[in-house]
């Protein structure tokens, strides 16, 4: 599915899907001049969705002009694996991009918590960060 | 970066958070058991989604400058489509509520105005009280109203007087399709004389497709999950692997509160017997007692250690919920357990297995390892004894629960591995 | 649930059932009382199979009296239907010695039919009780 | 017989011993009830039975069995000759919720809300095959009742109910000539599943990705649900009391766990090309047993970075009875992992688990329906039931008595490596495209 289909199933509104169509739309308007049955009667029916909160929309934070000499922070989330994962990328990164220096950190806790410090150390210390999630 | 599995997931949810147009990337999936060498090439390969180098991508994301969109901030409202749809033929919304994804994927009753309306008689309370929040997992919650729960208890065939039970369970906030990679099932127990006056079954074939209440409330807790805790959806709020066939119907039981001898379930939750409750549960699955070692002794057949038995394949990250036929409790009350209390002790005190098959198991380590890490008892204790030690299955006997239900043509049990959660009052939603 | 109820649940026709309905029949609400659905009428086909027809079996002529007469009592396999049938034999010899009691276990599992016992009964005995379920 | 008899039943029974007299001949029959159960009483306590009242009459128990055996018989119980049993008028004419109501009423549902079978829908289904609308397929009975016969038009009223697409109507055709119902008459509350092979699966948007087993795809959804309307409808059953009799019920009786196998991404030979079928046809296999477990709980389950699902499952099954087959259930993701492990055929990894799953012969007379169906089974010699029961108390056994007792399908969405296990036993495949 792409990103602009799954958002309109999720009933996204347009300004965030510019032209897509939202996805719970009135059924097609029924047929015309046909004699009036039980089969044909036309009937309204409400919609039984929730209210879903609103979303606050997060800007995405400025992009680096190049990766060359700065310090890339990977991070492992916890699930079984990932961090195997990341290892092997930090080779990759050391012999592709020899100058950028590669971090790597387990985040505390389960996968379910967040981690203060570690995201304060890569806001002071770190310049990107790539976090592997799943298994 | 995350694999290819969460490709969906991880995009909705990053828009519901906030960041719709997140630079996500993904490698093949499972991660989990692969080699180094294997995972080497994931590292050097192409991105499942995008088809471009892994590499390239992490790299682009990090690099390539923002577009005005990435950019934008302010609050977003989510759009759900007009509050009514039509007026059509009932067959184009019959299509169009199934193509929408608002239903089981089995026909509704279209909830006209007038079918709501006569909902909504089923109740004292206001149609547009806000009754709940509801979210199916991490994600953040939608609320509803008492006539947005009414639409959906139309549709699952309910009749008016069923609706306090239907917002009773939605006024807990508890999704009946959960998001985890794990396929979760959920169950309700309801006692007190509403079950004769709805005419619930709880005799021959209680937990079947054998009675309109029982049907239809256990599968309008499926709807609720999905209209209003957008929940069930594939993909993005419901990534169970397999799927659960409890699912559909939720398992409603109603206790069989007139032929069993002990204290019905509300009542040991500090009710009176008089009200009307419905307490939810949540976990894995229920089994039936066939399997047990010694269930076909005949003469004095022993159903504590028959439960007990089949016990031992139960995960402890969820608790057991016991449905027994009024025929087995009376055999269990000859035997001496006059009470539920009797039994639930007994079975926690000898159902027990090795410090070792508790660590090896799945859940236990993804769940209450991290718990006994932090000291919390009586995890710790359980890590640190020899792998030999005999521990029981549960904190304590509470974790036992005992409902009776059943048409006593034969004396069976079932068990659930399911967990209590919680026990709401139905009389409140009169 | 009486007997006729029971039946006329089934369909079984008048035959069996003077007077009764043979049908659940239809719908008791007057036409148009759902007001959403309106006052046009549908048609549906119904949806039950074709059941088969019942062959009578006309029940044995009774006995006069039991005195002097063979009963036979036979148990069925069902858990605990041994124990009853005996408690039956021992009423009988205490309420009616003149009745001869002959005790019989219907071989193989409960579904299967026995027919040398069912000969051997015809032949020997004038009455049976059978004991089935548990 | 010839000879006057009286039946003695349980008042559990009740119903359905008078019903089931009813329907093989005999709607008079006189039938004396004891008390229920007779199951685990004493000597002492089934004499209370005997001395005291029926439970039905409330008359003196032993009167009614020396009653039913002397008291001259009415003209009513002398009958004999041919009754025809009425189901009602072919179509009912109402408005739509009325409909509903009266299909609801009279037990034509599963208690949810049904498509109504109106003429033209059933027409519409009927064009999704090229069978002719009055062709008989097939007999079906709950138990062992007398089976109803029923038409592809039959079929395809139930069909309409549940929800079905026309190019659904296949499907239920091929259930259908099975004769096979989902609602079985037993004291047990039976659990059944289906299981669906070939290019169908995606022509029809069969759901074999994430939640396959869940409510979360029309196909999946309306085909499993038709099974049990079709079980009511068409074979008489699933009647409380009458011709469903499982004490508890069943919670997998809304569905019966519709499996469409997962064949893309399966490193193994789909069922159907197992069972003898080539793989470009489609084909539905049934199978009956208690219900499913998921993997989660087996132990082992964890060890970490070389998960043994061999050795899980088989931990799964020891709790099952041997009665009744094991079917593993495997996401794709356990299925190219146990390939790994060597396992490169289902066939394989079959052997292994028939072989290493295990019981003590004292743990398998123990079990409910080793007594109850094995256990007359052995006396007439039939193997290895014979054997297992002349073996010394200690001895080691299969826990199930054939490597045929064992059946792998694959489906899943590939989001967690882990199994489902059913106690289920393979019943029959039937093909598809015969019923196009």
């Amino acid at each position: 599915m792409n990103r602009r289909k799954l958002l309109s199933l999720l009933g996204m509104s347009p300004a965030l899907l510019a032209g897509a169509e939202l996805g719970a739309q009135q059924p097609k308007a029924a047929k015309s001049g046909k004699v009036p049955s039980a089969g044909n009667a036309q009937f309204e029916a409400l919609n039984p969705k929730g209210s879903p909160p609103p979303v606050r929309l997060i800007p995405m934070a400025p992009r680096l002009n190049t990766i060359h000499g700065k310090t890339i922070y990977l991070v492992d989330t916890g699930f079984m694996s990932g961090g195997v994962l990341l290892q092997q990328m930090q080779i990759w990164f050391n012999k592709n991009y020899p100058d950028v220096t590669v971090v790597f950190r387990k985040k505390a806790g389960s996968y379910m918590e967040d981690d203060p410090p570690l995201w304060k150390e890569i806001k002071e210390k770190g310049n990107a960060a790539i976090m592997a999630i799943g298994h | 970066m995350a694999t290819k599995s969460f490709a969906d997931l991880a995009k909705s949810n990053a828009s519901k958070r906030g960041m719709p147009h997140i630079r996500a990337c993904f490698t093949p999936h499972p991660v989990w058991g692969k080699t180094a060498e294997q995972l080497m090439a994931y590292v050097e390969g192409d991105d499942p989604v995008s088809g471009k180098p892994l590499m390239k991508e992490i790299i682009d994301g990090l690099t390539v400058p923002l577009t005005a969109e990435d950019t934008k901030t302010g609050m977003m409202d989510v759009n759900v489509g007009p509050p009514v749809f039509g007026p059509d033929t009932l067959d184009n919304l019959q299509t169009h509520f199934l193509n929408n994804g608002m239903t089981d994927f089995l026909p509704v009753i279209i909830p006209t105005p007038e079918k709501v309306d006569a909902m909504l008689k089923g109740t004292s309370h206001h149609p547009d009280e806000v009754i709940g929040k509801m979210a199916a997992g991490a994600f953040a919650a939608w609320t509803y109203t008492v006539k947005q729960v009414a639409v959906n208890a139309v549709m699952a065939g309910c009749e008016p007087e069923y609706f306090p039970v239907v917002l009773a369970v939605a006024s807990s906030g508890m999704a009946a399709l959960g998001s985890s990679t794990t396929s979760f099932a959920y169950s309700m127990v309801i006692n007190g004389p509403i079950r004769d006056k709805l005419n619930m079954n709880y005799t021959i074939g209680a937990m079947g497709p054998f009675a309109q209440p029982n049907a239809t409330i256990g599968r309008a807790w499926t709807l609720v999950g999905k209209n209003l805790g957008n929940g069930g959806i594939p993909g993005d709020t419901y990534m169970g692997s397999q799927g659960n066939n409890t699912n559909y119907n939720n398992i409603v039981i109603a206790e069989n509160e007139k032929d069993s001898p002990w204290t019905p379930f509300h009542v040991q939750k500090g009710f009176r017997p008089e009200e009307n409750v419905v307490s939810l549960f949540s976990g894995e699955d229920i089994r039936q007692g066939h399997g047990a070692r010694r269930a076909g002794v005949l003469e004095n057949p022993m159903f504590d250690d028959q439960i007990s038995d089949i016990f031992r394949t139960l995960t402890s990250q969820f608790d057991a919920l016991v449905i027994c036929d009024p025929l087995t409790v009376r055999r269990l009350v000859e035997q001496g357990y006059d009470t539920k209390e009797k039994l639930m002790e007994w079975l926690w005190k000898n159902t027990q297995r090795t410090a070792k098959d508790y660590r090896d198991s799945a859940f236990v380590y993804t769940f209450h390892y991290p718990r006994a890490l932090r000291g919390e008892e009586p995890y710790a204790t359980w890590y640190k004894c020899p792998e030999g030690t005999l521990i029981p299955y549960w904190p304590k006997p509470d974790n036992i629960v005992l409902v009776v239900a059943g048409g006593q043509t034969n004396p069976f049990f079932q068990v659930g591995n399911l967990t209590y959660r919680v026990s709401v009052s139905i009389d409140k939603w009169m | 649930m009486n007997r006729r109820k029971l039946l006329s649940l089934l369909g079984m026709s008048p035959v069996l059932l003077t007077g009764e309905p043979a049908h659940g029949g239809q719908n008791k609400h007057a036409a148009g009382a759902g007001a959403d659905s309106g006052p046009l009428k549908v048609t549906a086909v119904n949806p039950k199979g074709i059941p088969p027809s019942i062959q009578l079996i006309p029940m044995a002529p009774r006995l006069d009296s039991l005195d002097g007469k063979t009963v036979y009592l036979v148990d069925t396999g069902f858990h605990g239907s041994d124990l009853l049938l005996h408690q039956v034999e021992l009423w009988f010899n205490r309420n009616m010695p003149s009745v001869t009691l002959v005790f019989r276990r219907k071989a193989g599992p409960y579904a299967q039919d026995d027919p040398p016992l069912w000969k051997e009964i015809k032949e020997k005995g004038n009455a049976v009780v059978m004991a089935t379920g548990h | 017989m010839g000879i006057p008899s009286v039946p003695l039943v349980t008042k559990a029974f009740k119903d359905l011993a008078i019903l089931n007299a009813a329907k093989r001949g005999m709607p008079h029959e006189r039938i004396v009830f004891t008390p229920h159960p007779v199951w685990g009483k004493t000597p002492e306590e089934l004499r209370v039975y005997v001395d005291g009242p029926d439970p039905v009459t409330g008359k003196p128990l032993m009167k009614e069995v020396v009653d039913g055996l002397t008291v001259p018989l009415s003209d009513e119980e002398k009958k004999t000759g041919i009754v025809s049993v009425s189901v009602g008028p072919p179509t009912y004419t109402d408005t739509a919720e009325n409909l509903q109501d009266l299909y609801l009423n009279n037990g034509y549902t599963d208690f949810l809300p049904i498509v109504l079978p109106t003429e033209d829908k059933v027409n519409a289904m009927l064009k999704g095959t090229s069978h002719h609308p009055d062709e008989v397929i097939g007999k079906m009975a709950a138990g062992a009742y007398p089976p109803w016969s029923y038409t592809v038009r039959h079929v395809a009223a139930s069909a309409v109910m549940a929800g079905c697409r026309p190019e659904y109507f296949p499907i239920l055709l091929a259930i259908a000539s099975t004769g096979i119902a989902s609602l079985f008459s037993s004291t047990n509350s039976f659990a059944f599943s289906m299981i669906i092979n070939g290019p169908i699966r995606d022509k029809l948007e069969f759901n074999y990705g994430i939640g396959a087993l869940g409510p979360f795809a029309q196909a999946n959804a309306t085909i499993g649900r038709a099974w049990t309307l079709m079980s009511k409808n068409l074979g008489n059953g699933g009647i409380p009391g009458d011709t469903y009799l499982g004490s508890v019920g069943n919670n997998l009786n809304y569905n019966n766990v519709v499996i469409a196998e997962n064949e893309e991404a399966s490193p193994w030979d789909p069922f159907h090309v197992q069972r003898g079928f080539k793989k470009e046809e489609n084909v539905v296999s049934l199978f009956r047993g208690l219900g499913v477990v998921p993997g989660q709980v087996a132990r082992g389950s964890s060890v970490n970075t070389s998960p043994m699902f061999d050795a899980q499952l088989s931990d799964l099954f020891s709790t099952f009875t041997g009665f009744f087959g094991a079917l593993v259930i495997a996401d794709p993701l356990v299925a190219v992992r146990l390939k790994e492990q060597g396992y490169d055929t289902k066939e394989k990894l079959i052997d292994w688990l028939y072989k290493n799953t295990t019981q003590t012969v004292k743990d398998y007379k123990g079990r409910n329906y080793s007594y109850l169906f094995e256990y007359p089974q052995a006396l007439q010699g039939v193997e290895p039931f014979a054997t297992w029961y002349k073996l010394p108390d200690d001895a080691v056994i299969p826990h199930f008595p054939r490597a045929s007792s064992f059946n792998i399908v694959v489906t899943g969405g590939q989001t967690n490596a882990y199994p489902q296990a059913a106690n289920m036993s393979y019943g029959v495949s039937v093909s598809i495209d015969k019923w196009m």
